[in-house]
């Protein structure tokens, strides 16, 4: 059998980071504290990217240095706040400055209108948000949402607008170069994401060989196919966290969460954490070794 | 008689309105901590679901998250959005859900999105996050917030997640499967709804507060029945247990117990 | 802490059977050779049912008993046929009779009214169907599927109605007693299924603890939350196909296909292979040990 | 000169329209032995996907059914249905589809899934499978089967997957994102479609096999260009590799070779 040549999609952050260009649409993958693209989203800063739209259900840190950075002021999204600690910092204070515009929805209707994306249909029906002010209240769209009779059995129904976005950006535990990936633990809106973009990247922790994903393909949750690029970043998702791979580091996020209330503080944090370090490497010499191998998850446990 | 505080009675007001063997949809912060509480007493048979994926856990420290890698431990599954909050949410098969709010209305509808104008809001909050979806399919809602005059407002300033909205038939009408909400606990008192306008009314009020203080501190016409309970303390068994669930104090506060 | 009690739902065969009255709905699971519910199939024809009607992508052998046994003669289907050994020979003497009743869907239209169904939404949107005759050639359903304008593009789509059926019944290769199922290979249409229905019973190759899938989260195909009965049934897809446990029974299928081509046939057939078997265990001692052991799966292939 | 069978001729035709890299949707028989010949030849960088879920396997078996688990050894991912017929197809991600025909039409419409009446049908045949969501998504049709002039009708008995319906505009008007027919094999010539009508069109000859022979054998008006070339014979290199394919002659037969 002639052997097929096996197609590396690895690029890295920087060129990743490139590819979006000012004003893409970004469909942006993790939920809540797990496996959000936080060294894209510090790469996209330093890269002084503008004007990007970003569709996700709910993101924290990483929407929010995004925010106070300006680079990314439109959002199609469920929730922004860093739950347990509180209301997103940057985020409160460029919406007091009238800079961010958001549109609202449910996560479930977030969650939907990538799957109609990925189904490649141009909406998906849903039986929430309606009755509320999500439907009426619109900003950045003029058909948020639409209420229709069902033809079937007569009741209201809602269709939300499906999304295919420029980009799909999502964190992975394992992938291999050709863009197998393996996602460990919850997965979010992730899987969709991946099927629904015109481009999807995907950031890995760990680059395995196609031999390994041959032998498991049950764990396979993206194949291939739907994949574009693939980023080996190790701690790609800090200061949040990857199940299996590393817990978020709660006291750099506290850390954040007071400075960042003032303007001063957020713009010394960027220069700190952000600018002033060259890239992703710099930034985990900068965190420093002995702290990384104090995130490491007890693989027992999983963070 | 224990000592306690606010934060404690919360969790355990929250803790029993779970019933055993149901299925719980709880938030990170005292919903889930209420949740956690019914099961390692009363209801040992609940099933807690995290709308990040993860179901039927049995995870061994507290979560900041609800995505949180601590609610992978041992959890009989770990799926996805559309499985938690479409397949089981929407498609009916969750009991109870707890939900927060900054602004309540007098039939339970409730927001947080916006205070202030839309157009120019003077704060952003989280917004719905899987809020409106609890709000719009679960059986039934415990609503769980410190109490503030300012919070239960006549007109809400943007209306996220569902309630009675105008009153009885109106969920129906818009076809929303949910029973929506059944009780609002705080840190002073908890409220029902009476069952034919669907309005909230209070229901027992905690120690050392008074009818009128409640009365005085909603902005709206609270429906009183002419006897309140006063809500019964929490005993030494829950708050015990509530201490092991939460022995740093990330939710309960430290020192305070 | 309290310890929960495991909920045991393990019926037996016969008691799942049973639980299928006269003229039920069933979407039944897996796809083409693989894990196909047959010894529901012919423990409903012991039991001698009458006016199921069953929602399926493609079901073969399986769906064949049935039609012979007259058990079902309804089908809202894409799929019926033996596959590469040919037509499926009970469908198509009871067709000619006059007996069946098909609804013809493709197989992605019934996987999407059975995802309509498991999001408990009233219809799907799909870009098929149209333009052929299985939008207006109806007979069993006044609304098999309408064509609507987009409200957001303008452009021709199809909605096609949820299926949420009495019974859902799958079959999988691993579950514990509470009902956290893992599937292993393809899913065809099951996870959809198992969500959607009513009640839904898996038939499981062999009962795992608890703890192991606790151990391993990520495999749950299908948590316990929608499953309400668990049946341990070995050999249940026999003479199909459960990939890592055992092959298709390809010399009996030929069997099957030869002797079935006269209603005589398939008589001897049903009398010899499911009426004269008192049941499972019964059918298992007829095939005999050496036959099983032939038959069960090499590990390192799956089959 | 090889000796060569009509079945091992049509294999080498599917085979030949495969084209390196392009992802392909093949049913189990002539169809997959075709994708899978293309891929030990020239087109080492197809990836072959079965719609019952496993996607770019490196199996080592033929397989009996789109769900086989044969298609499971080494496959790259497990998966459903609403992915291999959905994400993949319907999202537009397919290059190529193989499917077969019991009538087709001039505009390549096909029927598999009535003969006669669809009131009282003399033949219930399989039905569309994924027959139709393959023939309105997949980027171009390649259609394989045996030549019999009761197959290619003037007017079908049902259409169950679309063609180029009822000629140029017809598929783009109903939405279909789909390319459409591209080429027919059956075991005595290949066709293609005339792109401004949209009409099938004889494109060459099997050996042995006559441009009169195949214009009687067609129940409609077929095209047929002023030269009609003879089809190329297959090669020692693609016959040894498609037996080596199906040592046991499943589909190819036995002892033809």
């Amino acid at each position: 059998m002639t052997e097929p040549s096996i197609e590396d999609k690895r690029i890295t952050l920087e060129e990743a980071a490139q590819k979006i260009h000012d004003g893409a649409h970004i469909a942006w993958g993790g939920f809540g504290y797990q496996r959000p693209p936080e060294a894209l989203a510090m790469e996209l800063i330093r890269q002084k990217k503008r004007n990007l739209r970003i569709y996700t259900c709910g993101s924290e840190h990483d929407l929010d240095i995004l925010v106070g950075a300006e680079a990314c002021l439109e959002f199609e999204v469920a929730f922004f706040a860093i739950e347990a600690l509180g209301l997103a910092p940057n985020l409160r204070r460029r919406t007091k400055e009238g800079k961010v515009q958001f549109e609202d929805y449910s996560n479930l209707a977030m969650a939907l209108r990538f799957l109609g994306g990925a189904l490649n249909v141009p909406f998906m029906p849903i039986r929430h948000m309606i009755g509320t002010n999500m439907m009426d209240k619109t900003r950045l769209r003029k058909d948020k949402a639409k209420v229709i009779d069902c033809p079937f059995t007569g009741t209201p129904i809602v269709l939300l607008p499906s999304v295919q976005a420029d980009f799909g950006v999502i964190c992975a535990q394992k992938a291999d170069v050709e863009g197998n990936v393996q996602i460990f633990g919850i997965k979010g809106e992730d899987n969709e994401i991946a099927r629904g973009s015109k481009t999807t990247i995907v950031f890995t922790e760990e680059i395995i060989s196609n031999e390994v994903i041959r032998e498991t393909p049950d764990l396979t949750t993206i194949p291939a196919l739907f994949v574009d690029y693939i980023v080996e970043v190790p701690f790609g998702s800090w200061p949040m966290q990857s199940y299996g791979v590393y817990d978020y580091d709660l006291p750099h996020l506290q850390m954040y969460m007071g400075q960042c209330k003032t303007e001063e503080g957020w713009q010394e944090y960027l220069n700190d954490w952000i600018l002033d370090v060259e890239n992703h490497d710099g930034l985990l010499k900068k965190i420093g070794e002995k702290r990384l191998k104090e995130l490491r998850a007890d693989k027992r446990y999983g963070y | 008689m224990e000592e306690y505080t606010s934060t404690e009675m919360m969790a355990v007001c929250g803790a029993n309105a779970v019933r055993d063997g149901e299925r719980v949809f709880a938030g990170t912060g005292l919903p889930v901590l209420g949740a956690m509480l019914a099961k390692v007493t009363h209801a040992p048979n609940a099933i807690i679901i995290y709308e990040g994926g993860n179901v039927d856990t049995q995870n061994k420290d507290l979560a900041l998250s609800v995505a949180d890698s601590r609610l992978g431990y041992r959890a009989a599954a770990s799926i996805g959005l559309i499985e938690t909050l479409g397949f089981l949410m929407m498609g009916g098969r969750v009991d109870v859900g707890f939900l927060g709010a900054a602004q309540i209305d007098e039939y339970g509808n409730i927001n947080t999105s916006y205070i202030g104008d839309f157009d120019s809001p003077k704060v952003r909050l989280p917004g719905s996050g899987g809020g409106n979806d609890i709000a719009s399919s679960a059986g039934r809602i415990i609503l769980m917030f410190t109490h503030d005059a300012r919070k239960f407002v006549k007109k809400l300033d943007y209306l996220t997640s569902p309630g009675h909205l105008s009153g009885p038939g109106s969920r129906e009408k818009l076809g929303l499967i949910g029973g929506g909400p059944a009780l609002v606990v705080t840190d002073k008192c908890q409220m029902d709804f009476d069952p034919n306008t669907k309005k909230i009314r209070l229901k027992s009020v905690h120690p050392g507060v008074t009818v009128d203080w409640v009365n005085e501190n909603v902005m709206f016409d609270l429906i009183i029945p002419g006897k309140v309970p006063t809500t019964p303390e929490p005993t030494k068994e829950y708050l015990d247990k509530l201490h092991q669930l939460d022995p740093q104090g990330i939710y309960l506060g430290k020192g305070q117990k």
